[in-house]
């Protein structure tokens, strides 16, 4: 069961991808990647992943996503778009490059001594019995990386002050 | 089901590339950026599955890394849409010697 | 080394007399032009003393019998390793000789030159110049070891690049010199090509040592010393404008007419025969190098006068009767007769110098009347004169002397030197080369005809036959003033008298030819210097044949030859007589042979294609292409070019565009992780 | 005399003196006001060339090895000293330079106009680097100079130049410089090789001489020498930065670039190559190379220079043609040959000197080198005529004058062992009258046919005062050359001696036939 399932997003998350690389306009792209995230979201579950894909949910689909839409109704740029695909030779080596990077990644993934470690599932699985599923994650997350939790919250507030600023208005 | 996901995410990183390379809307090009971002998300909750509860961390990290740099990136768009009213990169050669 | 009491009187002074000259003029020429009284005394009075001074060590030298040259030496020159040239200077019989006849003809000649430049503005420049020739022509004359020779040889050089373009104004004339002064430097190089192989392999450039040493270490008739002469031979063409170099010559006419009775007449182109006669002693040792200046000599006798026949101009017609003789003095020294050459060499400086100053004389007379009439016409071109004996009697008298001096007429100095040296070609044609020399005795012979052909009828044109200069010019043509006539008679006087200085004993003998005591003076003078040579060359052709080829003794054939010379002269005469010329300007163009013969054969035109216009066009080629095409841009700027290129090749991969850059950063990642799977 | 000199102890400090008191000239006339700086920096030139003129005189002939020789250290740690001293070759080109150096500042009086303070001082900065390389007995102090000596002349040519001064001065720079990078690579390697054999480091002339060398290393060092040597010589093919330099350098420039500079390379040549390299400089192969680029350099350059229209350069490849002579002489390896060659160099930088001058002069007057917008003017300059005339004929080597001398002993020199090179070398005698009568003739002969060349002045006071000196040396060396080969005889003697000697046995570290310095004088005596 869960196998056809995975099957069925998959497929979703590679169509959705595709949509969204090859649509002119960026509204439709945009919701073809919005549909992505949530194959991505349903992905996750099946990977035993509940916090994550409910996170996949909240934060891509809907605030990144949501960001991109303002943004291209802020400019205007939904209607009068013209094809801006780069000269044949450029769409060439693209999917050249996409084919070969793909193929690279799934020899490189996929041979027998890539992953080492084995049993995390049931590691997972026993943190989540004893704290719950948001606390599995929790926990390591604040007390183990808790340095790297604080460095990406200077990033964000970075990230909003530079936004802020090249955005604003000139006055 | 592990393999599969991380031929998956290969796969969903390479059309992130090909959009990069491909499109000249920066916009769309950030959308890929991002879609190439997910699939290495899609690449970490797989491996935590066989690695442990590390991976699925990661994302996290990851997740504000894309938010920052979408937010960023987007400003930037609007800044130089002000100044050069359009988003089609090929005008944005200010780089060039 | 003083030989049996015989010192020489101040040698060093006589050379340095005319030195002082020319420093006096030159600083007279740039300081103060105008001071023409100093120069007047100057110029002529230093050559004066030098031939005082010339004279007394020849009477001192005339009862003493001097074995060897004495030699002065006055200071170390090039002191190098093994090589120790000094600034010495050499007399014996030869140079003495040479140096009388050098001040003697150069005296004369200052004086009448005071009267022909007597109003030309660069008159103390004109002396300052001739000076400095006459110092350079004594040092060459007197030098004791090959290197100075080399210094009075280019010297003379120098002299008469700018005698000729004196007048440097006149394009042509500044051409001419130049011209002159290349082809001497042909000549030059054959010199110093040969003082190389002498020093290399004798060790030493000291005439003394070369001329002691050359017979032991040089082996007879060897290659080395072959090559040696006929370098020392091509210096000789160069300077005595023989076959391949003498083309300067005839244009060196273009400087004023004293220059060309001195430099190109008397002196200057001596130097060669006088420098074949020096080193006897290697040109003894090389019989072919003998054969080859003969030839050349008898070559350029028959050429030179062939050309004379038809040319229109009066010096170039005595420019090219110059050629001819000087081809009869090598013709002389290449047969081994030295005394006969030098003989003929001071007989011909006599009535050349005659001839020349003559025709000065005339021209003179002739520029003066076009002057006064303003009329544009070539005052040295024959066709414009005829039957200027009327109005310039002493001038015909003197010239006709010269005429008939110069065709071998008996009581005249030509007849004793010219027709000894035919003898001489005959008489020494034995051994294996006798064929040879019979041809060159032919052609001698020949060219006396010619000679005698075209001295009447330069005679004719100008001075007999209808006036051709207009009637309103004749009335202003009038003698020449007495400084410039008195030389002329005493040259006369020298061309009749200086023969009888060496009287062949056969011809004395003769019956109406032979009233005169026999002397044969020149040849015991010269004996002493030219021993060494003839020491080689006397066992090495044994006995000269009594007989000319055809038969008839020495006597015999100079009756020939003068008879054959009296009966030229009158025909010819009476022939030229008949032709009809019309000034200049209206004559139609020579045509047929004359043409060719007017035309010089084509050799300058020839020379000019061969040589000098490929020389020109691969020295442009050369700077345009090699120099500046190839080295200059190919590679100097080629190397910059190309650096560019990169540069501007790498500055293309910044295009600017964001999508390049990721593709370049994909394609990074790609070649990593490509390298990290294999 | 000699007493006086040794009472203020002449031979110590003279050399020193010489070499730095023109910068401390520099810096005098840096300091003073402008329209000063000419005659202030003339006064010095002068003192110099007075300072160095009992030089000739207490210099002891008969020994070849280094005198007035002084050291001192300059960087222990890699053993640099500041070594300097005299031989018979250094002595004839520093009195060469100091002999010039006046004149052409003099000469340069009305021909620079603007920033007189900065070109005086270039001049005097110029005049102690070639000093310097003259009397460098220390690789390295010699490369310091070598490089030295460029910085003033770029500027010269580059700021005071003609129109294209900028390219020409940038390309001088490069050639030399590139040349001089690889000699560079042969020092070091040098020193390395010494500091491996003996363990102390030195840069030392006379240490790095027993560096014993095998052939395939001697050619290599001596290809890298003789490639920057050559550039500076120049030889053939590297020439064509010399046209460029000469025609855009100011008058003074290249009256110091010919004159001086040109031997430079030559001098390396004989204090470098020669005693360093000798089984590399007398193998056959090579020598009949260099031979025949000298040739090349003779007649190519001689037939270039026929067809310049422009005066200043036909001068500058007749430069190339003399120096085509110097490679002839010096690479005959024998006693005439290297002789003729200093002598050709002397009598080049005083008859180029004096032509460069006149070309400027004449440059002053009309502001224009083409030799075809002149004509005529040999009557209007009657004094400045005869001086071009003598100076022609000196450059083209007339006997009696110092040019015939040099080329004379040179071609004697060759001839003994290349025959056919010096034959072929004679012919550039007829190619030396086949350039620069043409050339004599367009300017003073043929008749006057522009207005402006009418009544153009005859030479001043001040342009006699340069030349007349520069005529009596192109005299004195043509009639009595004696003094200046007897100085140079016994040094030349003893480097052919020791390059035979070495060319047979390498030598082994630790002979010291060649001592240092301070020892140098009195192993005369062999």
């Amino acid at each position: 069961m869960s196998d056809l399932l995975w099957w069925v997003f998959a497929s979703l998350a590679i169509g959705g991808g595709l949509g969204m690389v090859t649509r002119k306009n960026p509204i439709a792209s945009l919701l073809f990647l919005v549909l992505t995230f949530f194959s991505l979201a349903a992905l996750y579950v099946l990977l035993g992943a509940h916090f994550i894909a409910a996170i996949q949910v909240i934060v891509y689909a809907g605030a990144i996503m949501v960001l991109f839409l303002f943004v291209i109704m802020l400019l205007n740029l939904g209607h009068d778009y013209r094809p801006d695909v780069r000269g044949g030779a450029w769409i060439v080596a693209g999917f050249a490059t996409a084919g070969l990077t793909g193929w690279l990644l799934t020899r490189v993934l996929t041979t027998e001594g890539a992953v080492v470690a084995q049993g995390g599932e049931l590691e997972i699985a026993a943190a989540v019995r004893e704290w719950n599923a948001v606390g599995a994650i929790a926990l390591p997350l604040f007390r183990d990386y808790l340095v790297p939790f604080e460095l990406t919250s200077v990033l964000l507030l970075v990230a909003i002050i530079g936004a802020v600023l090249l955005a604003k208005r000139r006055v | 089901m592990l393999t599969r996901s991380l031929v998956l995410s290969a796969i969903l990183f390479g059309l992130g590339v090909a959009g990069v390379v491909v499109r000249r809307n920066a916009i769309i090009l950030f959308m890929c950026i991002e879609l190439m971002l997910n699939a290495v998300n899609l690449a970490f909750v797989a491996l935590s599955r066989a690695a442990g509860i590390e991976g699925q961390i990661f994302v996290f990290f990851v997740m504000t890394v894309a938010a920052a740099e979408a937010a960023v990136g987007l400003a930037i768009i609007i800044s130089i849409f002000r100044h050069a009213e359009t988003v089609d990169m090929k005008n944005f050669n200010l780089l060039r010697w | 080394m003083e030989h049996a009491g015989f010192r020489p009187v101040l040698l060093g002074l006589i050379v340095l007399l005319p030195l002082a000259g020319f420093v006096i003029n030159g600083a007279v020429a740039l300081l103060a032009p105008a001071r023409k009284r100093i120069v007047t005394w100057a110029g002529p009075g230093v050559l004066a003393l030098a031939f005082a001074l010339a004279l007394v060590n020849f009477f001192g030298m005339l009862g003493v019998e001097l074995e060897q040259a004495i030699v002065r030496d006055y200071w170390s020159w090039m002191p190098v390793g093994n090589l120790e040239v000094a600034a010495a200077l050499q007399l014996d019989q030869l140079s003495m000789l040479m140096t009388l006849i050098v001040t003697g003809v150069s005296f004369v000649i200052h004086v009448y030159s005071v009267g022909y430049m007597g109003d030309d503005p660069g008159y103390a420049r004109y002396f300052a110049y001739l000076n400095l020739f006459v110092f350079f022509m004594l040092v060459l004359v007197l030098g004791a070891n090959f290197p100075v020779m080399f210094v009075g040889w280019e010297g003379v050089g120098l002299c008469s690049y700018l005698l000729i373009g004196f007048w440097f104004r006149d394009r042509e004339k500044a051409d001419a010199g130049k011209k002159a002064f290349i082809v001497n430097r042909i000549g030059d190089l054959g010199f110093m090509v040969a003082m190389l192989l002498l020093f290399t392999n004798l060790g030493s450039l000291d005439f003394e040592e070369v001329f002691r040493a050359a017979p032991a270490t040089l082996a007879y008739g060897g290659a080395l010393v072959t090559t040696i002469t006929l370098f020392l031979f091509l210096g000789a063409t160069g300077k005595s404008a023989q076959i391949p170099l003498y083309i300067w010559l005839p244009d060196a006419m273009a400087g004023p007419t004293p220059v060309s009775a001195l430099i190109h007449a008397a002196t200057m182109v001596t130097a060669g025969v006088y420098m074949v006669a020096r080193t006897g002693v290697l040109f003894a040792l090389a019989p072919v190098s003998m054969i080859v200046v003969a030839g050349i000599g008898a070559l350029t006798a028959l050429f030179a006068a062939t050309i004379g026949l038809a040319q229109y101009d009066i010096k170039k017609v005595l420019a090219y009767s110059t050629v001819s003789q000087l081809g009869y003095m090598f013709l002389a020294v290449g047969v081994g007769a030295f005394g006969t050459g030098m003989f003929h060499l001071m007989t011909h400086a006599f009535f050349k110098a005659l001839l020349f100053r003559g025709s000065g004389a005339v021209i003179h007379a002739v520029h003066g009347a076009f002057h006064h009439t303003h009329k544009e016409w070539d005052p040295q071109d024959m066709r414009n004169m005829g039957g200027l004996r009327h109005y310039l009697p002493l001038t015909w008298i003197v010239m006709w002397i010269g005429t008939l001096a110069i065709s071998g007429v008996w009581p005249f100095a030509g007849f004793f030197s010219k027709d000894e040296i035919i003898w001489q070609a005959a008489a020494r044609a034995v051994g294996p080369f006798a064929p040879w020399f019979t041809a060159f005795w032919a052609m001698a012979i020949a060219a006396a005809v010619l000679t005698a052909f075209y001295m009447t009828r330069l005679m004719i044109m100008t001075f007999h036959g209808e006036i051709r200069c207009g009637a309103a010019e004749c009335t202003h043509l009038h003698e020449v003033p007495a400084v410039m006539s008195l030389p002329l008679v005493v040259l006369a006087g020298l061309s009749t008298v200086g023969g009888w200085v060496n009287m062949p004993h056969a011809i004395a003998e003769l019956p109406v030819l032979g009233w005169l005591p026999s002397a044969e003076w020149i040849h015991a003078w010269l004996e002493p210097a030219v021993r060494p040579a003839e020491a080689i060359l006397g066992p090495r052709l044994g006995a000269l044949n009594e007989a000319a080829p055809l038969g008839g003794g020495e006597a015999f054939w100079a009756a020939v030859a003068f008879a054959l010379a009296v009966v030229v002269i009158g025909v010819g005469s009476s022939v030229v007589l008949r032709w009809k010329y019309r000034p200049a300007l209206e004559s139609l163009e020579p045509v047929g042979l004359k043409k060719v013969l007017y035309r010089k054969w084509y050799v300058d035109e020839a020379y000019e294609t061969l040589i000098v216009r490929p020389v020109v066009a691969t020295s442009r080629a050369l700077w345009r292409l090699v120099d500046e095409a190839l080295i200059d841009n190919v590679l100097v700027n080629g190397a910059g070019y190309t650096s560019r290129a990169f540069g501007w090749a790498g500055s293309r991969l910044q295009t600017g565009q964001l999508n390049t850059y990721a593709f370049a950063v994909v394609l990074g990642a790609l070649i990593l992780l490509g390298f990290m799977l294999l | 005399m000699q007493a006086l000199l040794d009472a203020i102890g002449y031979s110590t400090w003279v050399v020193h003196f010489l070499v730095f008191f023109p910068t401390a000239g520099m810096l005098l006339v840096l300091l003073g006001a402008e329209n000063r700086a000419k005659h202030v920096a003339f006064w010095i030139a002068l003192l110099e060339f007075v300072v160095s003129v009992p030089l000739w005189f207490s210099f002891n002939t008969a020994s070849g090895s280094f005198q007035f020789a002084g050291q001192a250290d300059w960087i222990p740690a890699w053993g640099v000293h500041y070594a300097v001293g005299i031989d018979g070759i250094g002595l004839l080109l520093v009195l060469l330079t100091t002999f010039l150096a006046p004149l052409t500042i003099l000469g340069s009086f009305r021909y620079i106009d603007r920033r007189e303070k900065a070109f005086y001082a270039m001049m005097l900065l110029l005049q102690t680097g070639i000093l310097g390389v003259f009397v460098a007995l220390d690789l390295f102090l010699f490369f310091v100079f070598w490089e030295v000596m460029l910085v003033p002349m770029y500027f010269i040519i580059g700021v005071w130049g003609g129109e294209r001064r900028i390219y020409a001065a940038i390309k001088f720079f490069l050639y030399t410089a590139l040349g001089s990078l690889l000699m560079l690579v042969a020092i070091l390697y040098l020193f390395f090789k010494y500091r491996a054999l003996t363990g102390n480091v030195s840069f030392g002339y006379f240490e790095l001489l027993q560096v014993p060398l095998t052939f395939r290393e001697q050619f290599w060092l001596f290809a890298a020498f003789a490639l920057a040597f050559a550039i500076k010589v120049p030889v053939f093919p590297f020439h064509t930065w010399l046209p460029d330099a000469h025609v855009e350098a100011p008058t003074p420039g290249s009256v110091v670039l010919a004159a001086v500079l040109l031997k430079l390379g030559a001098f390396g040549f004989l204090r470098f190559l020669l005693p360093f390299f000798p089984q590399a400089a007398t193998d056959s192969r090579i020598v009949l190379l260099l031979l025949v680029l000298g040739l090349i350099g003779i007649i190519y350059a001689a037939w270039v220079a026929a067809v310049q229209p422009d005066a200043k350069k036909l001068v500058a490849y007749t430069s190339v043609a003399h120096m085509g002579f110097v490679v002839l002489g010096i690479f005959a390896l024998t006693q005439q040959g290297v002789q003729g060659a200093m002598l050709v160099m002397l009598s080049h930088g005083a008859s180029t000197g004096a032509l460069f001058l006149l070309v400027g002069m004449l440059y002053e007057r009309r502001h224009t080198r083409l030799s075809g917008d002149f004509g005529g003017l040999g009557a209007v300059m009657p004094a400045f005529a005869t001086i071009f005339m003598i100076t022609a004929l000196t450059s083209i080597g007339l006997p009696g004058t110092s040019g015939f001398v040099g080329e004379f002993l040179s071609l004697l020199g060759t001839f003994q062992t290349h025959p056919w090179v010096a034959m072929l070398g004679a012919t550039g005698v007829i190619f030396a009258a086949y350039y620069m009568l043409p050339m004599v003739q367009r300017i003073w002969f043929n008749e006057i046919d522009r207005p402006e060349n009418r009544e153009l002045p005859d030479l001043s006071r001040r342009e006699l005062a340069v030349l007349v000196p520069l005529v009596v040396i192109m005299l004195w060396m043509g009639v009595y050359p004696k003094p200046f080969l007897e100085r140079s005889e016994v040094t030349v003697a003893e480097l052919l001696e020791r390059v035979e000697a070495r060319r047979i046995s390498t030598p082994s570290l630790l002979a010291t036939f060649a001592a240092p310095p301070a020892g140098a004088a009195e192993r005369a005596g062999d």
